[in-house]
């Protein structure tokens, strides 16, 4: 069963996601200092794979020039925050109104090619931006970045300080979960729909009616203005950005995580965030050595045996489990 | 996408459920949380272990290491033992970002020991003056005691600008005039030839030609076919270990080394002298430590000989055992680090996280003599910009052998400061 | 002005003629298996060490040139046993990935057998020649030299020989040859070989030039990625103009520009190359 | 013009490499008509159908739907004006459940397709426009499985439901009946007539199966070497000597 039926999920899936829900608001107060910190980053990560599945996962277009949103996102908002007023919103919003108006333009560019040509045109268009950025050091900083001190969060009249990891926790799981819960209902809609109908079968969607080259665009603008709002809330986590965001490496992490947690499930690049970073983390000062090997062998493994990640072939078996034990029936 | 065969089967069920636990038996290694509330004085050394500069970090982390088992063997500090914890900073700026917060916020560590990366270092220091955990840097771009620092911050190493004004003093004479730029596009390529440039230009120096190539360049040809070899007398690389050598190669080759000098960014670290080949004999380094035993003043000989025992280094600044190339020119830093550490808690009377303001004024304006704490020589911790100026090593490449060309002393390598974090609160 | 220009120009043309060897082997697997092999740099790695370790063993130059393509085919089949022939048939964007697992295994494995230290081979030809402006070494134009006659015997073999014949008549229509009875397995495992062997002989070509280290393949596989998608994939004459063209334009505006923006440029004429003409410069639509 | 004319096309030519795949195609298809388009192998037939459909593009001439010229468009917005196909080679999305196959095409067919406001499935005029089309073609049973799951008829069948659920004035099929044994080809015979009788009146339908031309279409068209050989009623061309020559010669 394909994913898109698991949107008229069962109570059984909207427990998940409640109890998910309730874990994540509680974590911060259960959680020790650095495990908050990792789940925070974490969530930006995830929520910078999302935006990858949605060009991936969803739209079948493979984009191996990710970093580049991240970055756009990423400096966007310290050229806001720093630059033009101290505003934490202004931030965010910036770093998606430029990672938004980048992947217009890009999109324009790349969306009329697909499969192998698309994959390398991305990769290119994102090494001219990294050598440019690291270039332009007059305005990015190149690979020693930019600091920023950030201003306090303004909500109405209230004021709280960012300096409390807690606070910062929950404004990046809100904006993030705004940013799912957008995404999400991109997907449940008719146009979401007809973006995954190019993934199975392009001409056939153009056949029926759908102007895909418009429909790419669509994807892929959402998809790096969401990897951009990322971006953009990594000077919010760690007050500082370089130029290094724009290297193909944090693209290649986008493509690791989201095919490990399962491509065009929303929350697998979440979980594939969640895994590996946990993993690097955990691993990568006792197992240095063979972490690479392992993780290679691993992508290997699930795009050949389950290339819809631990996610979606967990869905996959759920959704064949219940057909066969209540045939027929739309719902 | 993948369009995988219809129908899910057992054998189907029983790989994703390999594939799953696998991953998440990756996930669960997360270690368990372990917060010490006693005695030990906590060390993080954040040491890029894998990426670009492992070797750097390979032997940053074998000198902190050393380092700490002495201070314990000695009874600690005050009393107190010490214990290291090391994370994997992997040559990368968020991955070393995560692995900083790992150290502070899980590790509890009280005391942070940087990496030779300057990337990483800048964007350290937002996060150890927000968590109010000193940090002793060993990158060498200038703006880490400059602009990017600020009062948490420590360097106990030379930064480029002495590198440049001591080759400049060595060179003297063989130090030609004109001089064309070639540098990595990245900030520390970039600081390596402004700050040459600041050294030369005032006595007559004159800038034939400046290029920034882009990171990962294999051919340089193309860059070197700009120069005249009748025009330029020095050629300044601002490269790093395997694009000097591959940059000196290629000029030499090109027939440019028959006259010109080529002066790198600061001595390789693990790159034997003999892989240069004939274009060797025209590559000029700074370095900040000595290469070879040989090249210890006498009075620093028996301190050297103790450091470089502990840590595994031979005479020829060799690994010991394996008698691969080390990195003499840096590994001292991380070492001497530990006991800058030492030094400021036995001053301040440091107790824990609220005495480090305390600390941190102990250390700002302290002097150090050389000893088996401190074997490259004497140092002073300059207070406005907590910048360490202590001696500098100036290199060239001769038949195949790293040779001692001179040794500047601190005393000439001054220059006013541009920052004073002294005034900023702790 | 001149001088400088025809310096980049014949600097451009030798340096193409080494990029051209490496993207072919790209190409002829994309052509041929349809895998985007994103590994093909790490092969290029793996060949230069393999050159490194022929020539510290044996001494000579010659080894290393022999003992590297070979080297490389025995690996390159073992990569196609086991995984590349399970990835037949996917769509290239799983090809991309299956071969990008296949970069991290491969690199990692050079770092942790070879090590992280670049190391150097000496100049085979230690001789330079006088050339407008200064001097030019004599190993590059027989790099130059060397790969242009291998890659001329490489299309003459797939033009006339027996497996050549084989090979394009798999790339036309699959089942047709099936029927015919080439064996079909067989050409792509040594198609794979072949492109395998070519990025080793790259590597070893270049080692003594460049420097012998585990991360060298990263900036070649950018390169040979862009003129294999400019020429269009699966064109291997495509292939060559375009490593050539692109090679001579970075040169050229090098004089004039900055090294960030003539490598920029060389991105951008990609870009406007196949704005123009989606299928690349050789491609078939 | 006359304006019970659907679709007309004046003098259409394209060529591939040198060879001629269309070469100079008058047509014309009138309101309620069902037309069967026949022809040995590599007479232009499919490709006819691709350039009705704006698949491509043709060298020289016109094709006239409803009045206005819309050649070279692209096919998207020839469907939304009413026009649509399917294909020889099933064509369907494989991964998605045959429900959702249908209600893609309805929602083109509902001019819904750019809302991102609301839920997919909570739009019940295309809800019940796909549950209808399932109903029609029986295959309500399975509208939750995945369409790749469906049996080759069955696929077929949905390959037409697809092409209906645009609400298209004009029909092409392209051999409908390909690769379906006897007793299913006489049901999607069945089934197509009764839905020219019904939904979609006009209908031109590209087949081998003379039995499936004879028992649907009004008229046929033969195409030769791109070329229009003859035309007229399904009697009137069986009859004709060049076609049973060329053609029909061993069937009838």
């Amino acid at each position: 069963m394909s994913a898109e039926a698991q949107t008229h999920s069962s109570r059984i899936g909207w427990l998940v996601v409640l109890g998910v829900g309730i874990c994540l608001l509680v974590a911060p107060h259960v959680l020790d200092r650095y495990p908050r910190y990792i789940l925070t980053e974490v969530i930006i990560w995830g929520l910078f794979a999302l935006g990858f599945d949605i060009i991936f996962g969803k739209t079948g277009l493979l984009n191996f020039g990710m970093s580049s949103f991240f970055g756009v996102g990423a400096y966007g908002f310290v050229y806001a925050v720093k630059y033009v007023y101290p505003s934490v919103w202004l931030g965010i919003l910036s770093g998606m109104m430029f990672a938004m108006v980048f992947s217009i333009v890009v999109g324009w560019i790349v969306t009329r090619f697909s499969s192998h040509y698309f994959v390398v045109f991305t990769i290119v268009i994102s090494m001219i931006l990294f050598f440019l950025a690291m270039n332009l050091r007059t305005i990015t900083g190149a690979d020693e970045g930019i600091n920023i001190r950030l201003p306090d969060l303004q909500i109405i009249a209230w004021q709280f300080s960012l300096r409390s990891p807690i606070t910062k926790y929950y404004l990046i799981l809100g904006v993030a979960a705004a940013a799912f819960l957008v995404v999400w209902l991109f997907f449940d809609s008719p146009i979401g729909r007809a973006v995954v109908a190019i993934r199975e079968n392009e001409a056939r969607a153009q056949m029926i009616g759908y102007n895909t080259a418009y429909l790419k665009l669509v994807a892929y603008t959402l998809s790096g203005t969401v990897a951009g709002l990322a971006g953009a809330m990594y000077p919010l986590l760690n007050s500082t950005t370089s130029a290094e965001l724009f290297f193909w490496i944090l693209s290649g992490k986008a493509v690791l995580w989201t095919v490990v947690g399962g491509a065009g499930t929303l929350w697998g690049p979440f979980l594939g965030a969640a895994l590996l970073v946990t993993a690097e983390d955990a691993f990568s000062s006792w197992l240095v050595d063979f972490y690479p090997i392992l993780v290679g062998v691993l992508l290997i493994a699930i795009i050949l045996l389950a290339p819809k990640g631990v996610l979606g072939t967990l869905f996959q078996i759920i959704a064949e489990r219940r057909e066969s034990t209540e045939p027929g029936g739309r719902s | 996408m993948v369009k995988p065969k219809m129908g899910t089967t057992r054998r189907q069920f029983i790989k994703t459920g390999i594939l799953g636990a696998g991953a998440l038996s990756i996930g669960l290694g997360f270690p368990a949380i372990v917060r010490g509330k006693t005695a030990p004085i906590r060390i993080g050394g954040l040491m890029d272990m894998t990426g670009g500069l492992w070797a750097f970090g390979t032997w940053g982390h074998r000198s902190i290491e050393a380092a700490v088992k002495r201070v314990n063997a000695a009874g600690g500090i005050g009393g107190r033992e010490v214990t290291y914890v090391m994370e994997d900073s992997a040559t990368n700026v968020q991955t070393g970002l995560r692995k900083l917060r790992k150290l502070i916020e899980q590790d509890g560590c009280d005391f942070i020991i940087g990496p030779c990366n300057s990337g990483v270092n800048t964007a350290s220091a937002p996060v150890v003056e927000q968590f109010t955990t000193p940090h002793f840097a060993w990158g060498t771009a200038l703006s880490i005691t400059q602009d990017k620092g600020n009062r948490f911050v420590f360097r106990g190493i030379n930064n480029i600008r002495h590198g440049m004004v001591a080759l400049a003093k060595i060179m003297g004479s063989e130090l030609g005039k004109r001089y064309y730029c070639l540098g990595a596009d990245y900030e520390w390529g970039r600081s390596v030839i402004s700050e040459f440039r600041r050294v030369i230009d005032p006595v007559g120096g004159k800038m034939v030609g400046e290029e920034y190539s882009p990171v990962g360049t294999e051919d340089f040809v193309p860059y070197l076919n700009k120069i005249k070899a009748d025009d330029v007398d020095i050629l300044v690389g601002g490269y790093f270990t395997g694009d000097i050598l591959k940059l000196a190669r290629q000029a030499y080759e090109k027939g440019l080394l028959k006259k010109m000098q080529i002066i790198g960014g600061a001595m390789p670290t693990g790159i034997a002298p003999k892989e240069f080949g004939p274009a060797g004999n025209a590559v000029w380094f700074t370095s900040y430590g000595p290469q070879r035993m040989a090249d210890v003043p006498d009075a620093l000989k028996p301190f050297n000989k103790v450091y470089r025992d502990a840590i595994g280094l031979d005479a020829e600044g060799k690994d010991a055992k394996t008698g691969e190339e080390g990195s003499p020119s840096y590994s001292w830093t991380p070492w001497e680090h530990v006991f800058w550490i030492k030094r400021g808690i036995e001053k301040s009377g440091w107790k824990g996280k609220d005495d480090v303001g305390k600390f941190i004024q102990a250390l700002e304006g302290m002097k150090v003599e050389a000893g088996d704490d401190f074997p490259q020589g004497p140092k002073a911790m300059r207070a406005q910009d907590h910048q360490v100026f202590t001696d500098q090593y100036v290199y060239k490449i001769q038949d195949n052998q790293y040779q001692l060309k001179g040794i500047v002393p601190a005393k000439d390598m001054d220059y006013p400061s541009e920052v004073d974090y002294t005034k900023q609160k702790v | 002005m001149a001088e400088l220009i025809i310096s980049q120009v014949v600097n451009g043309l030798v340096w193409g003629l080494i990029l051209a060897l490496i993207s072919i082997g790209l190409t002829l697997i994309y052509g041929q298996l349809e895998i985007v092999n994103v590994a093909h740099g790490a092969l290029y790695t793996v060949g230069a060490v393999v050159a490194y370790y022929a020539f510290s063993t044996f001494g000579g130059w010659v080894f290393a040139l022999v003992l590297s393509p070979l080297a490389l085919a025995l690996l390159g089949l073992v990569i196609y046993l086991t995984t590349i022939r399970f990835a037949l048939g996917k769509p290239p964007i799983v090809t991309v990935i299956i071969t990008y697992g296949i970069l991290f295994i491969l690199e990692q494995t050079v770092f942790l057998t070879y090590g992280g230290v670049p190391r150097s081979i000496p100049t085979p030809i230690p001789y330079n020649i006088p050339f407008i402006g200064g001097d030019y070494p004599v190993y590059r134009i027989f790099c130059a030299v060397f790969s242009g006659l291998v890659i001329f015997c490489l299309m003459a073999f797939l033009k006339w020989t027996r497996y050549g014949l084989w090979t394009r008549a798999t790339k036309q229509d699959y089942e047709t040859a099936m029927n015919m009875g080439i064996p079909v397995r067989r050409v792509y495992a040594f198609v794979f070989c072949l492109g395998s062997a070519l990025a080793g002989l790259g590597g070893a070509l270049a080692a003594p030039i460049s420097s012998v280290t585990f991360t060298m393949g990263h900036s070649i596989i950018i390169d040979a990625f862009i003129v294999v998608i400019m020429a269009g994939f699966g064109s291997v004459i495509g292939t060559l103009v375009a490593s050539l063209v692109i090679e001579v334009v970075i040169g050229v505006s090098a004089a004039f520009v900055n090294p960030v923006m003539a490598k920029v440029i060389g991105m951008a004429i990609m870009v406007v190359v196949l704005f123009i003409r989606p299928e690349g410069l050789f491609g078939e639509k | 013009m006359n304006n019970d004319v659907v679709l007309r096309t004046e003098q259409l030519s394209i060529t591939f490499g040198g060879l001629n795949a269309l070469n100079g195609v008058d047509f014309e298809i009138r309101e309620g008509e069902v037309l069967a388009i026949i022809g040995p192998n590599g007479a232009g037939k499919t490709t006819f159908f691709n350039v009705l459909s704006g698949n491509l593009r043709p060298n020289s001439g016109r094709v006239i739907f409803k009045g206005q010229d819309i050649t070279g468009l692209p096919s998207y917005e020839i469907c939304r004006r009413g026009l649509s196909r399917t294909y020889q080679k099933t064509s369907i999305f494989q991964d998605l459940t045959v429900f959702e196959n249908i209600r893609l095409g309805a929602q083109i067919g509902h001019g819904r397709h750019h809302s991102w406001l609301r839920g997919a499935l909570s739009d019940k005029a295309v809800v019940s426009v796909v549950e209808e089309l399932l109903e029609m073609g029986g295959l309500n049973h399975q509208a939750n499985q995945p369409a790749g799951n469906l049996s080759h008829g069955d696929q077929r069948l949905l390959e037409i439901l697809i092409g209906i659920s645009t609400r298209p004035e004009l029909l092409l099929l392209d051999e409908p009946s390909a690769g379906l044994s006897a007793k299913e080809t006489r049901q999607i015979t069945q089934w197509v007539k009764d839905l020219s009788q019904t939904t979609i009146r006009n209908v031109i339908i590209v087949e081998h199966d003379m039995d499936v031309v004879t028992e649907l279409a009004s008229a046929i068209y033969v195409l030769n070497y791109g070329e229009v050989l003859c035309h007229g009623p399904v009697g009137e061309v069986k009859c004709n000597p060049q076609v049973q020559e060329i053609y029909l010669g061993k069937s009838v």
